[in-house]
């Protein structure tokens, strides 16, 4: 109990890491390698807000007063995350965009299919 | 045979990562870096939400990298789909009326709700790029209840370069007044008011703007794509 | 003249919603409310009371007031009516699409209406066609359009009338 | 003096401003990417003799670190912001008059953009903040790549992406795993902690970042995007491509290895890597007959080559590693960008299409040639002094492996100049073109390539300008504690 207590939050994270991972490595279709790409982004994002978590910790927000700053969270991995979550999103708008064009050339999105050039 | 081969290298994955964070404990009390910031965030920068002090001040140099990466994303998405030769669009069904009325109404409470996100950045959760999202957000809507109205492309892609450049602008400014990219120049102002923390809100304003206008820009070229 | 007071309406209730989410009355965050409900009131104000928007009074509002509390006690009141449903042994449904006319003129209190209707658990506006709303039912019960309209949303419809008029 | 912040911000205004030219100044558009890499090649270069002394260390926002970004502006960075501005500034105005397809205003913002993530990478001291500018090279390089909107290009790029930012996750989680550790992200600061945690806890982060890292510079098993992506994209993209994007992944490596980790006791394992990539390049180069392809395997192997030399861990082989980096840079970019007319004129890639190019494009044939000798590594090319050095540094080790490993790169070499003649074979000595479409290059395309020409004959001739900033920047590599005082000071 007390394994799961310390390190549950680690296990949804590389558990979601994983889960991207075994789909990049499986699967051909190249949506479906997008919507991995996407899972193993939203673990690793889990992974840093995770790193600087404290126990019944607050916000890192002094609204009024009276707020204690022992208890606050530590706000560094809160800024990191807001960053990699807009790398995220740029990165899955690029692939998006490339899907639609590679649909349009071939008709199709399976991977093993578009072999025009050597993978 | 391929996903039994997939497995094996994520157990042998699974293993590095035990190994590594069993010294990590979960839940421990901040770090030096961290608590620094706590204590002397309002006194430095002002603004007392920490986690916008952090983006825009002490590490407002990653942020104009961030907001590059989507002016880049938006960029790269435009060249790519840019030369398109079938413009034909689908029959597209009306949509029902209760969407495009509520669409009709909503739209400027969407926007008003953005620039509240983005204006506040520094006193509550929030800031420029969820605001420029929620903005965004109302877009998308018109765009799904009002589909024969269109927004100039011109216009988006003005707004993120301007955007941009403010925000270049502002931290060559502080390098005039200060000697350093991205110094906070401007008075700090009282803790907990609108204006106050210096620079972080004119920022803000204009990553909320270039988020906005890219966003939608995105969408807008995805639309016309599908 | 038409562009103008379609400007000051939502002027107004832009400031409303602002004074609701800021909760202050401090003058910077006001001027800062009055700046942005300027600016998007003068981008998206065309055509803006076209969508039938009442004009303001104090019965209308007092009739609003009311509406509310209404719509309130009906989805409770259909909540429980769908738990028995669920809960009940037997299951005693009988789901169907009922059509129904209403008598509101103007497409926003169409709207209101529509939603109210699919808020209350149990009933489901599919879609509105002119006068005609497309209303998935879990119970159908009474005959004929008038009858039935009296059921569903006879409550919700006389206030909205008096509110819309 | 001038401060080295704008090296990085000229390029990220220009590209900023880029799109607002679109109302009615559509045709100086290409003009700023040139007049931008030329401001910052004046400004590299005058900072260097500064630097070569005492390294200049930026903060960011007045804060100094590890509280806020610092930037370290050492001989390492400056050598490599050089290098960049020198090829940005030399293939953008090839680019003038080649790039006529596709989103033309587009191409030069991704371009420019392209540049400023590569110097903001060379030049930042904030693991994060390199992260960021990686993603900036690696987002702007897949939209360079499929930009045109062929088959071909979208194609690689996809796959290119899909590689590409699986590594980058991998990146993140390394740093998220070293965040927890040690609570910092300057890259000083977590130097100097490094050595109070236990080897065994820092080997998986090290594997995240070289496999990370490992994809964008291509190294052997992660090198499948690369001849796809490089050889369908336009001309002036590959040759952007190879000659930096690719070293900038090495550079972060390096950075990575030497600086932060100071893990001396894997460069041997790093040698066999690079000695891998080397062989599988240089062989599958060897059977191409795709002019482009075989290319980019040349530069998977001369990334090998460059690998293997930081393997050697010494002043002088790191100092070789750098000085091949120049020379495939410069090198590379020359290959690629006279074989962009080449193939314009030919209408096809295929090797045997360009047979008799010699008599009708004299000029250009003349400086593939160089080009060509240069990286195989004859006198008195650059290629020569700094596979020299590389060399030298292995002979010193005075190791029976070393010297086994050696002569396998020496092998490498000789199947690059078996490849590399059957081309130069091709375009002087066989067949006759009859056809008149093939005429010399333009001007616009020539003058980069006479510039490219001298500087590889110059240097070839006189080495000794690069010395000292190659020795100095080993020894910044090298030296951590140095840079750990340096940085926090």
């Amino acid at each position: 109990m007390d394994f799961l207590n310390n390190y549950i939050f680690y296990i949804g994270a590389f558990g979601l890491i994983f889960i991207g991972l075994y789909i990049l490595l499986t699967r051909k279709n190249l949506i479906k390698l997008i919507i991995g790409l996407s899972i193993v982004d939203t673990g690793v994002n889990l992974l840093i807000i995770c790193m600087g978590y404290l126990k019944n910790g607050t916000a890192p927000i002094f609204s009024r007063k009276g707020l204690n700053p022992e208890t606050m969270v530590d706000p560094t991995p809160q800024a990191l995350v807001l960053t990699s979550i807009v790398i995220g999103v740029a990165v899955l708008a690029m692939a998006l965009s490339l899907a639609i064009r590679l649909y349009q050339h071939y008709g199709t999105l399976d991977m093993r299919k578009i072999k025009e050039q050597k993978w | 045979m391929r996903k039994i081969f997939s497995l094996i290298i994520l157990i042998i994955l699974a293993l590095g990562v035990y190994i590594c964070i069993s010294e990590i404990p979960f839940g421990k009390p901040g770090t030096a870096v961290g608590n620094y910031y706590i204590e002397k965030g309002i006194e430095e920068t002002g603004a007392v939400n920490i986690v916008t002090s952090i983006v825009l001040n002490y590490r407002g140099f990653d942020t104009l990298g961030e907001v590059t990466i989507l002016f880049l994303a938006s960029l790269g998405l435009g060249a790519i789909l840019a030369t398109v030769q079938n413009k034909t669009r689908g029959v597209i069904t009306p949509p029902s009326l209760i969407l495009t009325t509520a669409c009709r109404f909503l739209f400027p409470f969407i926007l008003m709700f953005g620039a509240y996100i983005f204006l506040h950045g520094h006193l509550t959760p929030g800031g420029g790029f969820q605001g420029g999202a929620i903005i965004a957000s109302g877009f998308l809507l018109r765009y799904l209840g009002c589909p024969q109205k269109r927004i100039r492309q011109s216009s988006f892609v003005a707004i993120e370069s301007l955007g941009g450049i403010a925000f270049i602008i502002i931290g060559l400014l502080g390098f005039t007044a200060g000697g350093f990219f991205l110094f906070n120049f401007l008075p700090k102002g009282v803790a907990n008011t609108l204006l106050s923390a210096g620079i972080i809100p004119l920022i803000y304003i204009a990553i909320g703007l270039k988020v906005g206008a890219e966003m939608a820009g995105i969408i807008d070229t995805l639309i016309e794509e599908s | 003249m038409e562009k103008f007071r379609n400007f000051i309406y939502l002027f107004i209730l832009l400031m409303l919603v602002w004074l609701a989410l800021t909760s202050s009355l401090e003058p910077q965050k006001l001027a800062a409310g009055v700046i942005i409900s300027l600016g998007v009131s003068l981008f998206t104000s065309a055509g803006y009371l076209g969508l039938g928007l009442p004009s303001p009074g104090i019965r209308k509002i007092a009739y609003s007031i009311l509406y509310l509390i209404v719509l309130l006690i009906e989805i409770i009141k259909a909540n429980f009516d769908v738990a028995y449903r669920v809960l009940h042994p037997k299951m005693p449904i009988k789901p169907g699409i009922v059509v129904i006319k209403t008598k509101l003129k103007q497409d926003i209190a169409k709207v209101i209406l529509a939603n109210s209707i699919t808020l209350t658990p149990g009933t489901f506006t599919l879609d509105i066609q002119g006068d005609n709303l497309l209303i998935h039912w879990i119970y159908v019960k009474g005959e004929g359009w008038e009858e039935r309209a009296q059921i569903i949303c006879g409550k919700f419809e006389r206030i909205l009338r008096i509110i819309f008029e | 003096m001038v401060n080295p912040i704008l090296l990085i911000i000229a390029p990220l205004s220009a590209a900023f401003i880029i799109p607002l030219m679109g109302y009615g100044l559509k045709r100086i558009v290409k003009f700023i990417p040139p007049l931008v890499m030329g401001f910052n090649l004046v400004v590299s270069l005058s900072l260097a003799p500064k630097v070569i002394k005492n390294p200049i260390i930026v903060f960011l926002g007045g804060f100094p670190p590890p509280f806020g970004i610092n930037l370290y502006v050492g001989p390492l960075g400056i050598l490599f912001s050089c290098v960049i501005s020198l090829v940005g500034f030399i293939v953008s105005i090839y680019a003038l008059n080649y790039i006529k397809q596709g989103a033309e205003q587009k191409y030069h913002a991704l371009y420019l953009l392209l540049l400023t993530g590569a110097t903001g990478i060379v030049l930042t001291g904030d693991i994060f903040n390199l992260f960021v500018f990686y993603e900036i090279l690696c987002i702007s390089s897949y939209a360079l790549v499929g930009y045109t909107g062929e088959k071909a290009g979208i194609e690689s790029a996809s796959k290119y992406l899909i590689q590409g930012s699986l590594g980058s996750s991998l990146i993140l989680i390394a740093i998220a795993l070293l965040y927890g550790k040690f609570g910092t992200l300057n890259m000083a600061d977590m130097a100097s902690r490094i050595d109070s945690v236990h080897t065994m806890e820092l080997f998986f982060p090290l594997v995240l970042f070289i496999t990370g890292m490992g994809v964008e510079s291509a190294i052997f098993p992660l090198n499948a995007w690369l001849p796809d992506a490089h050889s369908s994209a336009p001309s002036t993209i590959s040759a952007i491509l190879s000659g930096i994007a690719i070293k900038i992944g090495i550079y972060a490596l390096c950075r990575v290895i030497f600086t932060i980790f100071g893990a001396t006791d894997i460069l041997q394992f790093l040698m066999l890597l690079g000695l891998v990539t080397l062989l599988v390049g240089e062989f599958s180069a060897f059977s191409q007959d795709n002019i482009k392809r075989m290319l980019a395997y040349s530069s998977t192997g001369q990334i090998g080559l460059i690998v293997f030399a930081m393997g050697v861990g010494t002043q002088y082989g790191i100092s070789g590693g750098l000085f091949q980096f120049t020379t495939h840079a410069l090198s590379k970019s020359l290959l690629f960008l006279t074989t962009g007319y080449m193939i314009y004129r030919a209408g096809s890639m295929k090797i045997s299409a360009l047979e008799g190019m010699g008599k009708k494009m004299p000029l250009t044939s003349v400086a593939f040639t160089i080009g060509a000798f240069s990286l195989i590594g004859l006198p008195p090319f650059i290629g020569f002094p700094s596979k020299f050095m590389i060399v030298y540094s292995v002979l010193a080790r005075q190791s029976g492996l070393y010297i086994v490993f050696l002569a396998l790169v020496l092998a490498g070499t000789v199947i690059e100049g078996a490849y590399f003649f059957k081309v130069i074979q091709a375009i002087y000595f066989k067949g006759e073109r009859k056809d008149d479409r093939a005429k010399e290059a333009p001007l616009s395309a020539l003058i980069p390539v006479i510039i490219l020409v001298l500087l590889i004959i110059g240097i070839g001739i006189y080495p000794k300008v690069l010395t000292s900033i190659l020795d100095s920047s080993a020894a910044e590599l090298l030296d951590r504690i140095g840079y750990i005082k340096e940085a926090l000071k």
